[in-house]
């Protein structure tokens, strides 16, 4: 008994691994062979029965959900297609399909796009270079991912240790002077996750050629810290259709807005909450179901607050209704403003007239996509996605005051009419997509391409898990 | 998260150099060293502290201060199985076990004796780092299966960063901590230390 | 030494009065001679030394700190004078030192103001009856209020029981159609607070003749259920001098508000924050040294966190930072509004015109005030403090909008030129405060008529304690 803990001690730490894994493999079964109980639940992550109020592993189509979004987004890709994220068994699929990812006569995707998808990005990369890597096409390069997001990414094959694999937030930490040696075990318990659920753009300057993944932290992780970051270099992802303003996308910041909570400032981590402890058969293992921790309350939240499960899902939800009614009043002003200003350009109006107006746009939509964009709806931290989102509603609405004062300058008759933009179609159809075509050409590059992809890579890996 | 050991040894050092009178003082201070054991030496008696030796929980709510965290282990589902001993004492050897009571033992007296007690009482380092050793003691069947060695091992070592209570907030005090916080709970009588002639007199 | 642990082991948990306490015994050191602990440490609060970075005991006087405050409330009493809180026994000395109960002249409040003051309320509405009471004026019956807030107000004098002696709780709850005995012992040690620390208005019309106190929670507490009440009975504290909109004043809503917040979801009241358990001698007892509880983190907060003092304070004043921010974004934004429809009534804007942006007006102040008016600056239920100061942007900015049109409209050049009132003598100059005349008419105030009271007010109870 007394002599245990001594003794234990001395145990070594290696691993026993029924069959070795060899360094690049990035079929999850195969890791799974070793390690049963992760893989069963990681296979769980299939599961799209689960749906909260405002998340889980049910598709919400976002577009039909909050049309306001196909506005703020058009010209530029996600007015298209945005949906929530699944299970992470599906992450190839749903990029795949995702008609943001075009068709087989249109597709201008990068290969960049597959970095947070797939465990053969490290392979893919250690023989390519990292360059190499980012500067093919999305479509050209297809055959190559195929096994989604999985042990690879996170583990050290060898000792199972959890290792960074993606070299944007290494080289992100190392501009700001740290090392990933820096981190705690702790921490990296958070930072796995972060090496996806972060920010970030493609820089086009960095290697000729290539569409660079940069995490844009080296101000800070605030929206206000990255908003400064991309001004500064004048960076903007697309320039708005309607508005023609140079506009800004935040792809889920989670690791930047969590770190603001007041759970990451008391050690809690992404694992606490959405890889719980499980027990069974007397062990204790990390559960791999990556999911909506309201799926699964009295595993994550429980063991922490003794509360009631519905207690607790009331807590969240409350929280979450919360933001979803000031997200709305920024979303509309938003999409009101892009609006304003085509019927302003479309009335003479001048560059030097616009610029201000546009800035204004710019970042209120920026700060907005910052809070809306964040997975969880404010619930990771939400002092600070209210925050945000306050400054956001302010300077939307100080941007439709100058357009209105602009508008009436230019004789137009203030307030305009607007479109019926009730319902995604609708709204798709105001900013002129032809969502048939997308869709016709999605599906020639479902029933044409695909297939070879999947046999490509059968022969190069032996085998091909199906999700 | 929890305050650093390091510069422990150094303040140590220091604080020998410090201790160490000038020789002019040498006399008074043995004398009031003298004292202060004598004292001390009383205080270990009346205070009942030889039972503190013993691993009955009983002998800890000798101090009242101590009946918040009895009443709630009592409660919780560690009053059956395990002691306060069995936590907050190191297990692995006898040595270390009973240096490591003696010392908490007596600046719980003096704490005690001198009101030095706060209104909420915290668990310190080490006594953290013998507690954690602890729940892993019992609980090593569900930390440590064979296969997860690697990762938990070093988890296991490296306790500077997460303790079991982190998460399990509730066990075994339960959240709330303070004297007052369980006010009128009925724990074991003290037994009276005052013998019964004194008592008579005084009456 | 060593007798001092037999001592502590004798000590003893039972209450016991040394002299029974007569029914409405104002005088707090009366009450004292039974509970010497509890009375000491109430006479703390008369300590004013510790300053946090948003509250404390120092005063802080809100109008030179945030000098909009003064434009926001003009033609209103607290335009003159607004200070932080400080001490319950203060609690008449500030009352008859404030600009905003006028002088020896002028001084135009009703004796309802004395209601949340002392404890003589409830002995003179024994005398008088509640609407006699309610029927004078603050100066005429200034001599019957002396002694500052204390036992009686919360304690009945034969158990020591919490009780709540101030109608006007009592009554908002029955017409919610709820007594006060279906509340637990736990929402009692937080309900002895609402009496004074909440919402209110003065009824003009329940009573002829009467200021009644009224609590506006028919419809709900939140900011939009007040709201509606106000506006379905038409009320309005003041109409605005520039502007000219009907206002309302929010007054510290701490009950609503913390009501809202997840530490009262969790049951914890407001007694376990600011009159923690202490424990001295082995006998437990409330401190009723009422403060910041940062002034005493140790004893307040440390009882469910487990964390650094640092980190704490750390906590709640990161939430106040980024409250005070957005909170900022709203009061500039109402002072311009204010100021612009000032400017558009002097330039012939017609009430019609007007209405719909004067309500934009009132509503937005309304809800910046009920987060403003709150103490604690938002940490007692950031989320609810955060969306309510979020539709409060949205309004102010949308009037501002309105009103740059319709200034464009009527030929004024717009932006147009807004006042320097970056200090608060130059706010209260531009809104047309003879603040020299209120200051000298006050000190004459206080030099003939406070002895008066004073003197009377010996001879009625025997003694007159200091505060
Ligand atoms: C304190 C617990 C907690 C922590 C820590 C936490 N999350 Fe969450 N997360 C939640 C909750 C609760 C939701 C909301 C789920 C819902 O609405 O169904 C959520 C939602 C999400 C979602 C969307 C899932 C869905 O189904 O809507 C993602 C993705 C996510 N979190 C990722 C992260 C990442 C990455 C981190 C660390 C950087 C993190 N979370 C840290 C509790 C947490
Ligand atoms: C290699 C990139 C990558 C890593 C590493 C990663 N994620 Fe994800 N995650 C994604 C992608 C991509 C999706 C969306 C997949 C889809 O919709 O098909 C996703 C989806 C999710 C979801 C939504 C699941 C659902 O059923 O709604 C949660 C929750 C989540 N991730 C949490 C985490 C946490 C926690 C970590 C770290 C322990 C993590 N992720 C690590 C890329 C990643
Ligand atoms: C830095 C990591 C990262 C990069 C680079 C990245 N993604 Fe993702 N992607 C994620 C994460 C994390 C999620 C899941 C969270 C979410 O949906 O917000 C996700 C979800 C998705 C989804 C499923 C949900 C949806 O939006 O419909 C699609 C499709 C997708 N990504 C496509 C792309 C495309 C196309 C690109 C390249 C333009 C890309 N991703 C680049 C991390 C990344
Ligand atoms: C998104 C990141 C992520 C992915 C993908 C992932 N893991 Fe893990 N894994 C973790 C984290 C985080 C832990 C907890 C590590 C810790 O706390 O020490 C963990 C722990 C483990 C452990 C240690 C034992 C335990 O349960 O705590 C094993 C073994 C393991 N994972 C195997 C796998 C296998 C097999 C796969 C693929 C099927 C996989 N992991 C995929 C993040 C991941
Ligand atoms: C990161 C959070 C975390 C830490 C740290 C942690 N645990 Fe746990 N523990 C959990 C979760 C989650 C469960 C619930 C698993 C379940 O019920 O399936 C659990 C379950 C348990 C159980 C089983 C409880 C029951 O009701 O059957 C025991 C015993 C336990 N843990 C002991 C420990 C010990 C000892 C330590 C310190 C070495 C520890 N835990 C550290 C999260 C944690
Ligand atoms: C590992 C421990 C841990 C886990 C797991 C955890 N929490 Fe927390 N939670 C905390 C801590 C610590 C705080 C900060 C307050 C405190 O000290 O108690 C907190 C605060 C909160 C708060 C108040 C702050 C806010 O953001 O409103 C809510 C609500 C909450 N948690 C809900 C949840 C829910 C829901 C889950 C599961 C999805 C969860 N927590 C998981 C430890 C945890
Ligand atoms: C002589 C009176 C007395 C007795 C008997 C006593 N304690 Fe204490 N104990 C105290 C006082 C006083 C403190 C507060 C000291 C401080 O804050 O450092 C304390 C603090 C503690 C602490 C937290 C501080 C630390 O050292 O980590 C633990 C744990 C503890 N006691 C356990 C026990 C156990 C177990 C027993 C029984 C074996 C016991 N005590 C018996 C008086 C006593
Ligand atoms: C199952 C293990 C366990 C047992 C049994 C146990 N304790 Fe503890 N004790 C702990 C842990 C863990 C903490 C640290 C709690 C924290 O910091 O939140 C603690 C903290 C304390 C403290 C510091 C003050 C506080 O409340 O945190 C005292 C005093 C204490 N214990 C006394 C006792 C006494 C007396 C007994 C027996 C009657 C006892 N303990 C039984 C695990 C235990
Ligand atoms: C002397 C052995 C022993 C020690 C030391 C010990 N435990 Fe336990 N613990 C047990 C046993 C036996 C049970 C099962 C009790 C039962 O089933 O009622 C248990 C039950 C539990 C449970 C599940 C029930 C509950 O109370 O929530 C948790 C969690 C737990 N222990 C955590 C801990 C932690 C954390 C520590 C260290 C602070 C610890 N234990 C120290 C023996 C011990
Ligand atoms: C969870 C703890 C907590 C609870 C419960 C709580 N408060 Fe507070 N209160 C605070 C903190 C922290 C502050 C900020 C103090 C500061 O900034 O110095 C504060 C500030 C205040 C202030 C202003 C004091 C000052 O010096 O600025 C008042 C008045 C107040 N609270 C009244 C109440 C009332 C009435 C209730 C119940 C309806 C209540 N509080 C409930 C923690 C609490
Ligand atoms: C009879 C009315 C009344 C009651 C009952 C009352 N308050 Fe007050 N409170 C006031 C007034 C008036 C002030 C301001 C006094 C002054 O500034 O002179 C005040 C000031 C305060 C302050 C500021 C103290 C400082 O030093 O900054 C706090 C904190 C506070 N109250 C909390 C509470 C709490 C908690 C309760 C209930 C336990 C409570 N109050 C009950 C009327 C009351
Ligand atoms: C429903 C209870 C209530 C009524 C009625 C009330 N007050 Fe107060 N008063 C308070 C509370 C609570 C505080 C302390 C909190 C704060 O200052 O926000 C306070 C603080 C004050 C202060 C000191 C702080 C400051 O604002 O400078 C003055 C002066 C004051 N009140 C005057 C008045 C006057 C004049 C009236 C009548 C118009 C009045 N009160 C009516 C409850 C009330
Ligand atoms: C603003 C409200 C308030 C005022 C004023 C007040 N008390 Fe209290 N008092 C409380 C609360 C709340 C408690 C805690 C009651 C409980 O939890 O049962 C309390 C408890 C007590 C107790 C019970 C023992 C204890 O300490 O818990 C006594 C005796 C007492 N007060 C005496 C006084 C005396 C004497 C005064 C005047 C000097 C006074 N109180 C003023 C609110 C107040
Ligand atoms: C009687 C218990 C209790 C007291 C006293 C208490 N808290 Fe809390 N606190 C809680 C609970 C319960 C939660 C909700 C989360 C959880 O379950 O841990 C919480 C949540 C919090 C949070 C996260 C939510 C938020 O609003 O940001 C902070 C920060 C916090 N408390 C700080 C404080 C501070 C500072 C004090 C002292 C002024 C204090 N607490 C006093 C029990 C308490
Ligand atoms: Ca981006
Ligand atoms: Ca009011």
């Amino acid at each position: 008994f007394a002599s245990s803990i001594v003794e234990r001690r001395g145990e070594s730490f290696t691993l026993q691994q029924v069959k070795p894994i060899a360094e690049w493999e990035p079929r999850n079964e195969v890791w799974g062979e070793n390690y049963p109980r992760q893989f069963e639940t990681y296979m769980n992550t299939r599961d799209t029965s689960f749906a909260s109020k405002h998340g889980g592993s049910a598709t919400i189509d976002y577009l039909e959900k909050y049309p306001e979004l196909v506005i703020l987004w058009a010209g530029f890709g996600f007015s298209r297609d945005y949906k929530q994220g699944r299970g992470h068994a599906y992450a190839i699929k749903d990029t795949r399909n995702s008609l943001r990812t075009g068709g087989e006569k249109q597709s201008t995707q990068p290969a960049t796009c597959w970095t947070c998808k797939s465990t053969d990005v490290p392979r893919v990369m250690n023989s390519k270079g990292v360059a190499g890597y980012y500067s093919g096409t999305w479509k050209n390069t297809g055959h190559d991912f195929v096994n989604p997001i999985g042990c690879q990414d996170c583990h050290d094959p060898k000792t199972m240790h959890l290792r960074i694999t993606r070299p944007a937030l290494v080289e992100a930490f190392e501009r700001q002077g740290k090392k990933m040696s820096d981190f705690s075990h702790n921490e990296m318990r958070s930072l796995v996750c972060a090496q996806c659920h972060v920010e970030y753009y493609f820089d086009s300057k960095k290697v000729e050629g290539a569409k660079y993944l940069v995490f844009p932290w080296d101000n800070g992780f605030t929206a206000e810290d990255m908003e400064k970051y991309y001004d500064d270099i004048e960076f903007s992802d697309w320039t708005h259709s309607l508005s023609k303003a140079p506009m800004l996308k935040a792809q889920h910041p989670e690791y930047e807005m969590f770190k603001t909570g007041i759970h990451a400032k008391r050690g809690v981590s992404c694992a606490d909450c959405h890889m719980p402890y499980k027990t069974e058969g007397g062990v204790k293992f990390t559960d791999h179901h990556i999911q909506s921790p309201l799926a699964n309350i009295e595993n994550s939240c429980m063991v922490c607050h003794r509360e009631k499960t519905e207690n607790l899902i009331r807590d969240v939800v409350e929280t979450q209704d919360k933001l979803e009614e000031n997200r709305k009043i920024a979303e509309k002003a938003l999409a009101k403003a892009h609006i304003e200003a085509k019927a302003a350009w479309d009335n003479g109006a001048t560059e030097a007239e616009m610029k201000p107006i546009l800035k204004l746009i710019r970042h209120s939509q920026w700060r907005w996509d910052y809070v809306a964009a964040t997975n969880g709806l404010g619930f990771h931290a939400p002092v600070e996605a209210f925050r945000v989102l306050g400054t956001s509603i302010q300077k939307a609405e100080e941007a439709r005051r100058e357009l209105a004062l602009l508008l009436t300058k230019k004789g137009v008759k203030y307030p305009i009419a607007f479109p019926d933009i009730s319902t995604k179609d609708k709204a798709q159809k105001f900013i002129g997509l032809k969502m048939e075509e997308l869709k016709a050409d999605k599906k020639n590059l479902i029933n044409n391409v695909f297939p070879e992809w999947d046999k490509k890579a059968k022969e190069r890996q032996g085998s091909l898990q199906q999700y | 998260m929890e305050d650093s050991q390091s510069g422990r040894t150094n303040f140590l050092k220091k604080l020998v150099f410090k201790i160490i009178p000038p020789d002019r003082w040498r006399v008074p201070v043995l004398i009031t060293f003298g004292i202060f054991f004598g004292l001390g030496f009383y205080i270990v008696y009346i205070s009942n502290a030889a039972s503190y030796l013993s691993d009955n929980p009983k002998t800890c709510v000798n101090c009242h201060v101590m009946t918040p965290q009895y009443a709630t282990w009592e409660r919780g589902s560690h009053g059956k199985v395990a002691t306060c001993n069995d936590c907050h004492v190191p297990q692995d050897n006898l040595i270390r076990k009973y240096w490591f009571k003696a010392n908490d033992g007596l600046r719980h007296a003096t704490y005690f004796t001198m009101r030095w007690e706060p209104q909420v009482i915290r668990i310190k380092q080490a006594g953290k780092d013998a507690v954690q050793e602890n729940c892993i003691r019992c609980h090593s069947n569900l930390i440590h299966p064979v296969a997860l060695r690697a990762i938990n091992n070093r988890n296991v070592q490296d306790q500077t960063e997460k303790y079991c209570w982190d998460c399990h907030r509730e066990t075994p005090h339960g959240r709330v901590h303070s004297l007052s916080s369980t006010p009128h709970a009925i724990v074991p009588q003290l037994k009276p230390v005052v013998p019964e002639w004194l008592e008579k007199i005084t009456n």
